[in-house]
C-alpha cells in the first residue's frame, strides 16, 4: 500500500463533489437536493484540509470555517424557504417550483 | 402553470385523539383535538365509555335502592350525590327531616367537598406538572376517607343517608375527630399554597387561560367554581339552602378574570369556607333523632319536582317524576354539573395550546362517572 | 311581537299584587334570598285572573297516562313573570301547574320559542340560565313526550319549568339559539329518547355509540338492552343486529 | 502498548460500566428523594431501605418485552435509542472525576467543544424515536424536544463561551487548573453563567420543570411512548445519564473539579485529606439532589414560555455576560 | 500504515454514505445517511489534524444543519416519493451525464497538477505568537481575516433575519 498523500484526499474529494453533482441533477426532492449541495459542500472542505494540512498553513482551515458558516446560512434561508413554499403549494418537487411567485 | 397540489402530503391540520386512555383526561373523557401546529383549532368531546345508563336503571329500582346507584354517579363525591336525591325524595313527598340529621348531612356534605376538592387540586396540579400538590392533597382526602369509614364503613361509595334522615347516627367521638380533622386541614391549606399560588410557572400556566366572561359562563349553562371563577354569585347553598345551610355563616368566594387562577382560587378558598361551615355544625350539632317519620313503603303521590344541590362540582339537579303508583320513579333525571361543565370545554379549549387543554379539563373538574352516568 | 311592550306595562300596572320583595331584593344580585326560587307560599290571596282549568283525566290502572299536573291552589299567588307571560302571550299556555313549591307551564311546541325568549328576556323573568332539559315518556299518551326546560335566573334567583307534550314525529325547536347550554342537553335528549328536535346544529349520539340503535329512555326500550343478549345468545344477537341494519336505509 | 491500548480502554470499560450503575442509583435516589419530599417512604420492599432496588429495576426493563410497532420504522425505531445513549456515554471520555491521571480517560484541547458537540447528537435519537414510531404523540413530542434542545443548546454554549474566556482554555483539566491558579471557584466570578448553565442543563436533559418532551400528562410520555423494553431503558439510562454529565459539567466549570474550596488558603489544607474525586463526587451528587428537588417542586412550564424563556432572556443575558466577561478580561 | 487502513475505511465510508444520501428513498433516511457521512468527515477532519474544524464540523453540520432538515422534513410530512410524479422535461441520464462530465474535469485537472504534488514551499507561514491548532485559527482569524470574519457574521445574521421573515406566517 502507498503511503497516502494530498492526491488521495483530493481524488476522495472529487469523487464526493460528483456524488453530490450527480444528486443535485437527478433528484427533485429539493430536501434532497439541499442535502446533496452540503456534500459538495464538504467535498471542498476536504480539500481545504487537506491542503491545509500539506502546506502547513491554516489557512486553509480559516476558509473552512466560512464555507461552514455559508453552510448555515444557506439551510437556514433555504429551508426557511421551502417551508414557505410547501406552505402555498404543498410540494417539495422542484419541477413545480418554476414561479416567481404565488 | 401546473398548481394542482399532489397528493402525497398530508397537510391537514394534525387530528389527535386525546383519550379515552390518557393520564391526564381524568377517566375515560376522550377529546378529538384539530391541531395546528401545537394550537388547538376545535375539539370534539367524546364521551359516553362509562355510561351505566343509572337513570334507566334507577326507574326500575325502589326509592331506597337507587341511593346506592347515586353513589355510583360523582364516585368522588358520594355523599353529596345521596343528599341530592335524599332530598329531592323529601321535597316530593313533602317529609319533615330532623334537625340533627340535616347538621350531620351538612358536616358530610362538606367533608366530601373538602375531599374531592383535594382530588381536583392534585390532579389539576399533576396535570401542570407539581407532582409533590397530587400527594399532599390526596394525604388530606385520607383523612376524610378515614372519617366516613369510621361513620358508614364504606371509603368510596357511602350509600350514607337515607330518605328521611340517616341510616345511622354518627359514632361516638367522631365529632372530636372531625374537628381535629379541621385542624390539620386548615393548616394544609398554606401548604398547598406555598406550592402553588405565587409561583412564577403556576401562574404562568394559569393566568390568563381559559378566561371565560360571565355571560358566556351563564348562556353555557355552567356551574359551581367555573361560573363563580367569572364573577357570577350563584351557589345553591346560598341561594336555595338546603340541609342545614341557612343556619351557618359562610362566603361565597368569587373570582374577578374567569381565568384557570381564579377557578383555583375559589376551589382552595372553598376548602376554609367548608372547614368555617363543619366547625360551626358541630358547634351547634343538635341533640335528638336522625331519622324523620317516614312510611314504611316509600310511595309519593303523583306529581314531579326538580331539586338541586351544591354539589363540589356545581348544581347537582335531580328530576324525578312519581305516578304516585309504583314504588319506583317513573322518571328519574340526573342534571350533571360535571357534564354542563364540560360543555365549556370547547370555548375554552380553542386557541389555547395543547398543554393547555390538560390544565383544562382540570380546571373544569369533571368526573367522568357523572358525565356519562 | 307586538304583545311584548304591553307585557312590560301589565309587569308595572300592578307592582303590590305581584311578588315584587323577593324579585326587588335578588335585583341587588349580592345578598341571595334564602327563598325557594319565586314561591311564596306564606302569602295571602289577591290571585289574578286565571285561566280555567283543563280537566285532569283520571289515569287508567294498567298505564299511567301522563304527570298529574296540579293546579296551583287558587289561594296562592303566582310569581309576576306569569303574571306578566299570561298577558304577553295568553295563547301560548295550556296550564300552569304547581307542585311541592315548583310552578310548572305548560305550552304547545308552536309557542315554545315564544315563551321562552320572553321568560328569557323580560325583565321580571330574566330565565338567563338553563339548568336542564331532559323529558319523561308515556307511551299510551298520543303526544307521549313531556319534554321539560328548567330554568333559573341568576340575577332574580326563581326558578321555573317549562313543559312542552310533544307526539313521537312532531317537531320540537332546539332552543340552543336562546340558551347555548342547550346544545349537549338536547343532544342527550335525542339520544335518550329520540325526540324530533328541529334546528339543532349538531345533533348526534352523544351518551350512546354512534350506531345505536332505539332510544334507551323510552318505557317501550328494555332494560337489558342487546348486550345481555350478545352475551347469551350471540347468534340471536347478530340475526337481530342485522335485521336493524337493513332497516336502517335513511 | 500498554500505556496507549490497555489502559485507556480498561478505563474506558470502567467508565461505562461506572456510569451505567450510577444512572440505575440515580434513579433510585430520585425515587426516594421525591418520596421523602412528598411525605412517602419510596421503594422499602428490595433490600434495605429499597437499596436493590436499583438492580431489580433493570432486570425488569431487561425482561420485558420489547416490542416494535406494526406501521414503525424499523431500523429507525431500533436505531434510535442508541443514537441517545452513545453520546450520553462518550461525553464522559473528557470530564475528569479527579486530578490524577487515572481519573480521566484522555484530556483533549477542545474538551469542552468537544461535550457540547457531542451532546448536540443526542437530539438525533429524540427526534428518529418521535419519527420511527409513526405516532401522533410522539410526533409532537419529538417536534418539541427538537426545537427546545437547539435553542437552549445555543443559549447554554454561549454562556460557556464566557467560561472560556475566564479560563482561557477549552480543556476540562485545563479549566479546573485555571480556577486552581486563580485560587476560587469560577462560580465566584461567573455566578450569571452559572445559573444560566444549570437552567439550560435542566432543559437540555428533559428535566422537570422543562419537562414539556416527556410530559405524560399532555403527550402521554412524550418521544418513547411507544417504546418498551430494553429500548425504553436505553432512553431511560441515556436521560439519566445526561443528568450526571450535567452535573459533572458544572461541577468542572464552576465548582473547581476536584478541587478543595479555596485551594489556595492554606488555613484549609487540613481538608486536603480528603482525595480529589471525593471532593468531585461530593459536588456531583449535591448538584443531582438539587435537579430532583427541583422536580419535586416546580409545576412544568408551557412550550411557548419555555421558547420566550430561552430565546428573549436567556440567549440576552448570556450574550451580556459575554460582553462583560470580555471587558473585564481586557481591563485586568 | 494504520493511517492507509483508516483513509480507505473512511474513503469508502464517506462515498458509501454519499451515494446512500444521494438514492436512499426515505427522506429521514438520506438525512441520517448525511449525519453519519460528516460524522466520518469529522474523523477525517482529526487525521488531518484539525482537531477544531472536527468539533465544529460535529457540532454545526451534524448537531444544527442537519437536525433542521430532519425537522423541516417532519414538517412537511412527506408521505412518499417526491419523484412519484415524474416530469418529462428532466432526465436522469442527462444528470448523470453531466455529473460524470464533471468527475472527468476533475480527474483531468487532478491529473495534469498531481505531478507537483511534494515539496510546495511553506507560504511564509505567519508567525502567530500562539500554539495548538485552536490557538492559532483564532488568531488568524481575528487578525489577518478579521474584515471577512464579521462578513460572515453578518451574513449569518442576514441569513438569520431572512429566515425568521420566511417563516412567519403572516406577511
Amino acid at each position: 500500500m502507498m503511503e497516502i498523500t494530498t492526491v488521495h484526499y483530493t481524488v476522495l474529494s472529487a469523487a464526493l463533489f460528483s456524488i453530490g453533482v450527480i444528486g443535485v441533477l437527478v433528484r427533485r426532492n429539493i430536501i434532497i437536493i439541499f442535502m446533496a449541495i452540503e456534500l459538495m459542500l464538504n467535498a471542498v472542505n476536504i480539500n481545504l484540509v487537506a491542503h491545509a494540512h500539506r502546506l502547513e498553513n491554516l489557512v486553509g482551515e480559516v476558509f473552512v470555517v466560512f464555507v461552514i458558516a455559508v453552510a448555515a446560512a444557506e439551510a437556514a434561508v433555504g429551508l426557511g424557504i421551502i417551508l414557505a413554499f410547501f406552505r402555498n403549494k404543498e410540494t417539495v418537487n422542484i419541477d413545480e417550483m418554476n414561479v416567481m411567485r404565488w | 402553470m401546473t398548481t394542482a397540489p399532489s397528493p402525497m402530503f398530508d397537510t391537514d391540520e394534525l387530528v389527535i385523539n386525546m383519550g379515552p386512555q390518557h393520564p391526564s383526561t381524568h377517566g375515560v373523557l376522550r377529546l378529538v383535538l384539530k391541531l395546528d401546529g401545537e394550537k388547538v383549532k376545535d375539539v370534539d368531546v367524546v364521551m359516553g365509555y362509562v355510561h351505566r345508563g343509572i337513570e334507566k336503571l334507577s326507574e326500575n329500582r325502589d326509592w331506597t335502592q337507587i341511593i346506592l346507584l347515586t353513589d355510583r354517579m360523582d364516585y368522588v363525591a358520594a355523599a353529596t350525590n345521596n343528599l341530592g336525591y335524599c332530598e329531592t325524595v323529601e321535597k316530593l313527598m313533602e317529609i319533615e327531616v330532623p334537625r340533627r340529621a340535616r347538621y350531620i348531612r351538612t358536616i358530610l356534605a362538606e367533608l366530601q367537598r373538602i375531599a374531592s376538592h383535594c382530588l381536583w387540586l392534585g390532579t389539576h396540579a399533576m396535570d401542570i406538572g407539581a407532582m409533590t400538590v397530587f400527594l399532599y392533597a390526596f394525604r388530606e382526602r385520607e383523612l376524610i376517607l378515614d372519617l366516613f369509614e369510621e361513620y358508614c364503613g364504606a371509603r368510596l361509595t357511602y350509600n350514607s343517608m337515607r330518605v328521611g334522615g340517616l341510616p345511622l347516627d354518627i359514632p361516638t367521638g367522631w365529632d372530636e375527630k372531625v374537628r381535629a380533622f379541621c385542624d390539620v386541614m386548615e393548616a394544609k391549606v398554606p401548604e398547598y399554597e406555598e406550592l402553588l399560588t405565587n409561583n412564577r410557572i403556576w401562574l404562568e400556566r394559569t393566568r390568563g387561560i381559559g378566561v371565560i366572561s360571565a355571560e358566556d359562563a351563564i348562556g353555557l349553562g355552567l356551574c359551581g367554581p367555573p361560573l363563580r371563577g367569572s364573577a357570577v354569585y350563584r351557589d345553591v347553598r346560598k341561594d336555595e339552602p338546603y340541609a342545614a345551610y341557612d343556619e351557618f355563616d359562610f362566603e361565597v368566594p368569587l373570582g374577578t378574570r374567569g381565568d384557570t387562577y381564579d377557578r383555583y382560587l375559589i376551589r382552595l378558598e372553598e376548602f376554609r369556607q367548608s372547614i368555617r361551615i363543619i366547625r360551626q355544625a358541630l358547634d351547634g350539632l343538635p341533640e335528638g333523632p336522625v331519622m324523620g317519620k317516614v312510611p314504611r313503603l316509600l310511595k309519593p303521590k303523583a306529581g314531579e319536582t326538580y331539586h338541586a344541590i351544591e354539589s363540589p362540582k356545581g348544581e347537582l339537579g335531580y328530576f324525578i317524576v312519581s305516578d304516585g303508583r309504583a314504588t319506583n320513579p317513573y322518571r328519574f333525571r340526573v342534571r350533571p354539573p360535571s357534564f354542563c361543565n364540560l360543555q365549556g370545554l370547547r370555548p375554552l379549549v380553542i386557541g389555547h395550546l395543547v398543554a393547555d387543554v390538560v390544565a383544562l379539563i382540570g380546571t373544569i373538574d369533571v368526573v367522568l362517572g357523572e358525565v356519562d352516568r | 311581537m307586538a304583545d311584548e311592550p304591553k307585557s312590560d306595562d301589565a309587569a308595572t300596572d300592578k307592582p303590590p299584587s305581584a311578588d315584587t320583595p323577593a324579585g326587588a331584593s335578588a335585583a341587588d344580585g349580592v345578598k341571595p334570598v334564602p327563598a325557594t326560587g319565586g314561591q311564596e307560599t306564606g302569602k295571602p290571596a289577591a290571585a289574578p285572573a286565571k285561566p280555567k282549568p283543563k280537566p285532569k283525566p283520571k289515569a287508567p290502572p294498567e298505564a299511567p297516562k301522563g304527570p298529574s299536573d296540579p293546579l296551583p291552589p287558587d289561594d296562592l299567588e303566582q310569581p309576576a313573570f306569569l303574571v306578566s307571560l299570561r298577558q304577553a302571550l295568553p295563547a301560548a299556555i295550556e296550564q300552569v301547574s304547581y307542585w311541592v313549591g315548583d310552578w310548572t307551564v305548560i305550552v304547545p311546541p308552536t309557542a315554545l320559542i315564544d315563551v321562552l325568549n320572553f321568560l328569557k328576556d323580560a325583565e321580571e323573568a330574566s330565565f338567563d340560565y338553563c339548568a336542564d332539559i331532559t323529558a319523561s315518556d308515556w307511551p299510551p299518551r298520543e303526544k307521549r313526550f313531556d319534554v321539560i326546560y328548567c330554568l333559573y335566573s341568576t340575577r332574580r334567583r326563581h326558578r321555573v319549568r317549562v313543559k312542552v307534550r310533544a307526539g313521537e314525529n312532531e317537531p320540537v325547536p332546539s332552543v340552543t339559539g336562546i340558551w347555548p347550554a342547550a346544545n349537549w342537553l338536547e343532544r342527550e335528549l335525542w339520544d335518550m329518547f329520540g325526540v324530533n328536535l328541529t334546528g339543532h346544529p349538531d345533533l348526534r349520539r352523544i351518551l350512546m355509540p354512534e350506531g345505536w340503535q332505539g332510544h334507551p329512555q323510552r318505557k317501550d326500550y328494555p332494560l337489558e338492552g342487546p348486550g345481555e343478549l350478545l352475551l347469551e345468545s350471540p347468534m340471536e344477537w347478530l340475526r337481530l343486529r342485522n335485521l336493524s341494519d337493513e332497516t336502517e336505509i335513511e | 502498548m500498554i500505556d496507549t491500548i490497555v489502559i485507556p480502554l480498561l478505563k474506558i470499560a470502567v467508565l461505562v460500566n461506572g456510569v451505567l450503575v450510577a444512572v440505575t442509583f440515580t434513579v433510585l435516589m430520585e425515587r426516594k428523594v421525591i418520596a421523602w419530599a412528598q411525605s412517602r417512604l419510596g421503594p422499602m420492599r428490595v433490600g434495605p431501605y429499597g437499596i436493590l432496588q436499583a438492580i431489580v429495576d433493570p432486570i425488569k426493563l431487561i425482561l420485558k418485552e420489547d416490542i416494535t410497532p406494526a406501521k414503525a420504522d424499523k431500523w429507525m425505531f431500533t436505531l434510535a435509542p442508541i443514537l441517545s445513549l452513545v453520546p450520553a456515554l462518550v461525553v464522559f471520555a473528557v470530564v475528569p472525576f479527579g486530578g490524577d491521571e487515572l481519573f480521566y480517560v484522555t484530556d483533549i484541547n477542545v474538551g469542552l467543544l468537544f461535550i457540547i458537540a457531542v451532546t448536540s447528537i443526542g437530539v438525533y435519537g429524540i427526534i428518529l424515536a418521535g419519527w420511527a414510531s409513526n405516532s401522533k404523540y410522539p410526533l409532537l413530542a419529538s417536534l418539541r424536544a427538537s426545537a427546545q434542545l437547539i435553542s437552549y443548546e445555543i443559549a447554554v454554549t454561549m454562556t460557556l463561551v464566557s467560561v472560556i474566556l475566564t479560563a482561557g482554555t477549552l480543556s476540562m483539566i485545563g479549566i479546573v487548573e485555571a480556577q486552581q491558579e486563580a485560587g476560587f471557584w469560577f462560580f465566584f466570578v461567573q455566578p450569571v453563567a452559572f445559573v444560566l448553565v444549570l437552567i439550560g442543563g435542566l432543559a437540555e436533559t428533559n428535566r422537570a420543570p422543562f419537562d414539556m418532551p416527556e410530559a405524560e400528562q399532555e403527550l402521554t410520555g412524550g418521544f418513547h411512548t411507544e417504546y418498551s423494553g430494553m429500548r425504553f431503558s436505553m432512553f431511560f439510562l441515556a436521560e439519566y445519564a445526561n443528568m450526571l454529565v450535567i452535573s459533572a459539567v458544572v461541577v468542572v466549570l464552576f465548582w473547581g473539579g476536584w478541587l478543595r474550596p479555596f485551594p489556595n488558603v492554606a488555613a484549609l489544607s487540613f481538608l486536603d485529606f480528603i482525595p480529589s474525586w471525593v471532593w468531585f463526587f461530593g459536588k456531583m451528587f449535591g448538584f443531582l439532589y438539587l435537579f430532583i428537588w427541583i422536580r419535586a417542586t416546580l409545576p412544568r412550564y408551557r412550550y411557548d414560555q419555555l421558547m420566550r424563556l430561552g430565546w428573549k432572556i436567556l440567549i440576552p443575558i448570556a450574550i451580556g455576560n459575554i460582553v462583560v466577561t470580555a471587558v473585564v478580561k481586557v481591563l485586568l | 500504515m494504520a493511517e492507509t487502513i483508516g483513509f480507505y475505511t473512511l474513503s469508502v465510508l464517506i462515498l458509501g454514505l454519499a451515494v446512500l444520501v444521494v438514492t436512499a428513498k426515505n427522506t429521514v433516511h438520506s438525512i441520517l445517511f448525511l449525519v453519519m457521512n460528516f460524522l466520518c468527515v469529522a474523523v477525517l477532519y482529526v487525521v488531518l489534524q484539525a482537531e477544531f474544524l472536527a468539533v465544529i464540523q460535529v457540532l454545526v453540520y451534524a448537531g444544527g444543519i442537519v437536525v433542521l432538515y430532519l425537522i423541516v422534513v417532519m414538517l412537511v410530512n412527506l408521505k412518499g416519493e417526491a419523484e412519484a410524479h415524474q416530469d418529462p422535461r428532466r432526465l436522469s441520464v442527462i444528470g448523470l451525464a453531466l455529473a460524470g462530465a464533471v468527475l472527468l474535469e476533475l480527474a483531468g485537472i487532478l491529473v495534469y497538477s498531481s505531478g507537483s504534488d511534494a515539496a510546495v514551499p511553506s507560504s511564509e507561514a505567519v508567525a502567530s505568537p500562539v500554539q495548538g491548532n485552536v490557538e492559532e485559527l483564532g488568531w488568524l482569524l481575528y487578525t489577518d481575516y478579521l474584515i471577512p470574519f464579521e462578513v460572515a457574521s453578518v451574513l449569518l445574521l442576514v441569513a438569520m433575519i431572512g429566515a425568521i421573515l420566511l417563516a412567519r406566517r403572516e406577511v
